[in-house]
């Protein structure tokens, strides 16, 4: 198979799969070929591609399931325009609920409860499982068995990421001990010692110890 | 605990400073801070709970968390919720948990500090840590919401497909698959019809002819007497089965005049229909 | 509005669209801009963007209800395997009505029914027929003038039959069914007598008489 046409193919499928498609799934548009691209081919042509959409109003992007054409930002104003419903807005609870979901997963309700300090309400997790941005990834064994939430492929893919690593990172909380040794707290009476908070954070994945943290 | 309440009183006419501001007693609350009572419900609508509403009352005075004076804070909190209170409004569980903790860190500041005090029962170090942790989510929730989404900042492109006669391609059926299918519905098909040929003498259609009989005679039956225990199950199901068909066709209508209440039958209308069925 | 933003507008809105869009659609986009484009400026930036197609996996064509990108003929048969799915299955009430047809032929859909107890599909008819399985033989002479059903060539060929005679015959149906009655009757391996059928079959036409065959 000449290039030119394997690009073609490629080029074609994507534009015209309505999802992302992965190298696998491009390379199985051949398995009928007496003559298959190798996979290291297919990578160097979508690197073409990507390169021949420079300038132009779509990119080939690659998300956390494989590649997808889509439009630029950029151009979002004019071609939102097409559809007559505004994209649905979601409230700060949701985003919450699923921030808390995505950088502290598996994570049960409960744990989500008592970091928002509200309840949540079924219809946020129901909301988020059916958009399959959340799945029950386990149960955690404490009474009532309550399921364990974890983020899933379609929300990275949905919000444009590659993997989680491309979030943003939670800012680092301050150490009390550290920063304020003899913390004034605005009170009348001095409290010279501290809860160790005991938080250690890196961008992405996210590891809490500590006395404060006895979410098991 | 009078004196707090008295305070607590005070502010809210008022009188005495409503918080202090790095060191400025403030005797009126910021404008922003104003909340109509009407308004409330809304104002609390805009907030995420309790920790969020603590959050804005902390950065409108611009303090950092970590240098929080719990004091004044708890004070404009808990006027807050007496508002809340003032206007009857159902309030939410979360905020009076909230309120309730930030009473006992008032009331332990007022009261002699015992020499050994557990770090980790410190309210004020667990609510500070709630707070920040709070924060953190809130602030990267908002950072998620910017993140470029499909549909709303992205679209996906979705080219359409030349003409092109792709077969689609046909399920594979064994000849046993078939067979199989045809006993089935052949067994099916026979508990079908047994129910109608063995159970003959005891047709559901002679059965509505009795039934009608009987109402001939007598308006009003009491619905246990058209069953007959000796005739089995079978009987009492063809039985059951004519009255539904008599009442499908409207010729017989059910009456009870109370829940669990006899049931009785009765002629819907009397004449022609019968004569017919007869 | 710069040349090269319009052109990527239109690039991404005529990719992102499900349908075509004709240049009203296109000068709508931007109904709420200071400076629209004028026909004549869109309509050459679709020339451009169809002469940026040349040597692509697709093109921008023209069609009857407006201008939409769409694969290119070159492509197709390794795009289409994208939807390559499994080849769906049968339903249950497709195979019962298929042997119904088969075994009890000429027959119509009232008595599939009555047989089944269930009402029958259109869908499963219109599938039958469409695989070309069965055929109308006739009408029965009864009021609506039902068509009657049989089995074709073309089954035949499928199953590899010469005639329906190969088919297990209904006795043998029966005799199973008698032998072991608490089977959920496997299916027959081989069926060497159907005398009892009381089919008279040529491959193609079919003739049916006999005791089997009271149903009315």
């Amino acid at each position: 198979m000449k290039e030119s046409q394997l690009k073609n193919i490629i080029e074609a499928a994507l534009m015209a799969a309505d999802t992302a498609l992965n190298i696998d799934r491009l390379l199985q548009l051949f398995e009928h070929d007496e003559e298959k691209p190798s996979r290291d081919q297919i990578k160097e042509v979508i690197k073409t591609l990507q390169q021949e959409c420079e300038g132009r109003g779509v990119e080939l992007k690659r998300v956390a399931s494989g590649y997808r054409y889509q439009t630029l930002a950029d151009v979002q104003p004019w071609v939102v325009r097409l559809w007559q419903e505004k994209p649905p807005r979601y409230t700060r609870a949701l985003l919450e609920t699923l921030s808390l979901i995505v950088y502290r997963q598996p994570i049960t309700r409960g744990e989500i409860e008592e970091v928002r300090g509200v309840s949540v309400s079924s219809n946020i997790i129901k909301t988020l499982l059916e958009r399959e941005w959340i799945k029950v990834v386990g149960h955690k064994e404490v009474p009532g068995r309550p399921a364990l939430y974890g983020s899933t492929k379609q929300f990275l893919d949905y919000f444009n990421l590659k993997t989680l690593n491309e979030l943003p990172s939670l800012s680092e909380l301050a150490d009390l001990d550290q920063e304020h040794p003899e913390l004034d707290l605005g009170t009348p009476e001095d409290s010279d010692s501290q809860a160790q908070l005991g938080v250690v954070t890196d961008s992405g994945e996210i590891e809490i110890v500590g006395p404060s943290q006895t979410r098991h | 605990m009078t004196d707090n309440e008295n305070t607590f009183q005070d502010n809210l006419q008022g009188e005495l400073p409503f918080a202090v501001v790095k060191g400025e007693p403030m005797t009126v609350p910021p404008e922003d801070l104003y909340i109509p009572p009407d308004a409330l419900e809304i104002f609390l609508d805009a907030f995420e709970g309790p920790l969020d509403l603590l959050l804005y009352l902390i950065k409108r005075q611009n303090l950092d968390i970590l240098s929080l004076p719990v004091f004044q804070i708890t004070q404009q909190y808990m006027s807050y919720i007496e508002l809340m209170k003032e206007i009857r409004l159902e309030l939410a569980a979360e905020y009076l948990v909230m309120a309730a903790m930030l009473a006992e860190i008032k009331s332990r500041l007022l009261l002699p500090r015992p020499v050994e005090e557990d770090d980790e029962d410190d309210p004020r170090a667990e609510l500070i840590r709630r707070l920040q942790e709070y924060e953190r989510f809130k602030k990267v929730a908002e950072e998620i919401n910017e993140i470029p989404r499909m549909h709303r900042d992205t679209f996906g492109v979705s080219v359409i497909q030349a003409e092109y006669q792709h077969e689609r391609p046909q399920p594979t059926v064994g000849l046993k698959d078939v067979i199989a299918a045809f006993q089935e519905v052949m067994q099916r098909a026979k508990m079908f019809a047994s129910h109608h040929i063995d159970r003959e003498p005891l047709s559901v259609r002679e059965r509505m002819s009795r039934i009608l009989t009987m109402l001939n005679v007598e308006d009003f039956v009491e619905f246990n007497r058209f069953y007959n225990v000796e005739e089995g199950r079978s009987g009492v199901i063809v039985t059951f089965l004519a009255m539904l068909e008599l009442i499908k066709e409207h010729v017989i209508e059910l009456v009870q005049s109370e829940p669990y209440a006899p049931i009785y039958i009765k002629p819907a209308v009397k004449g022609p229909v019968e004569e017919e069925l007869l």
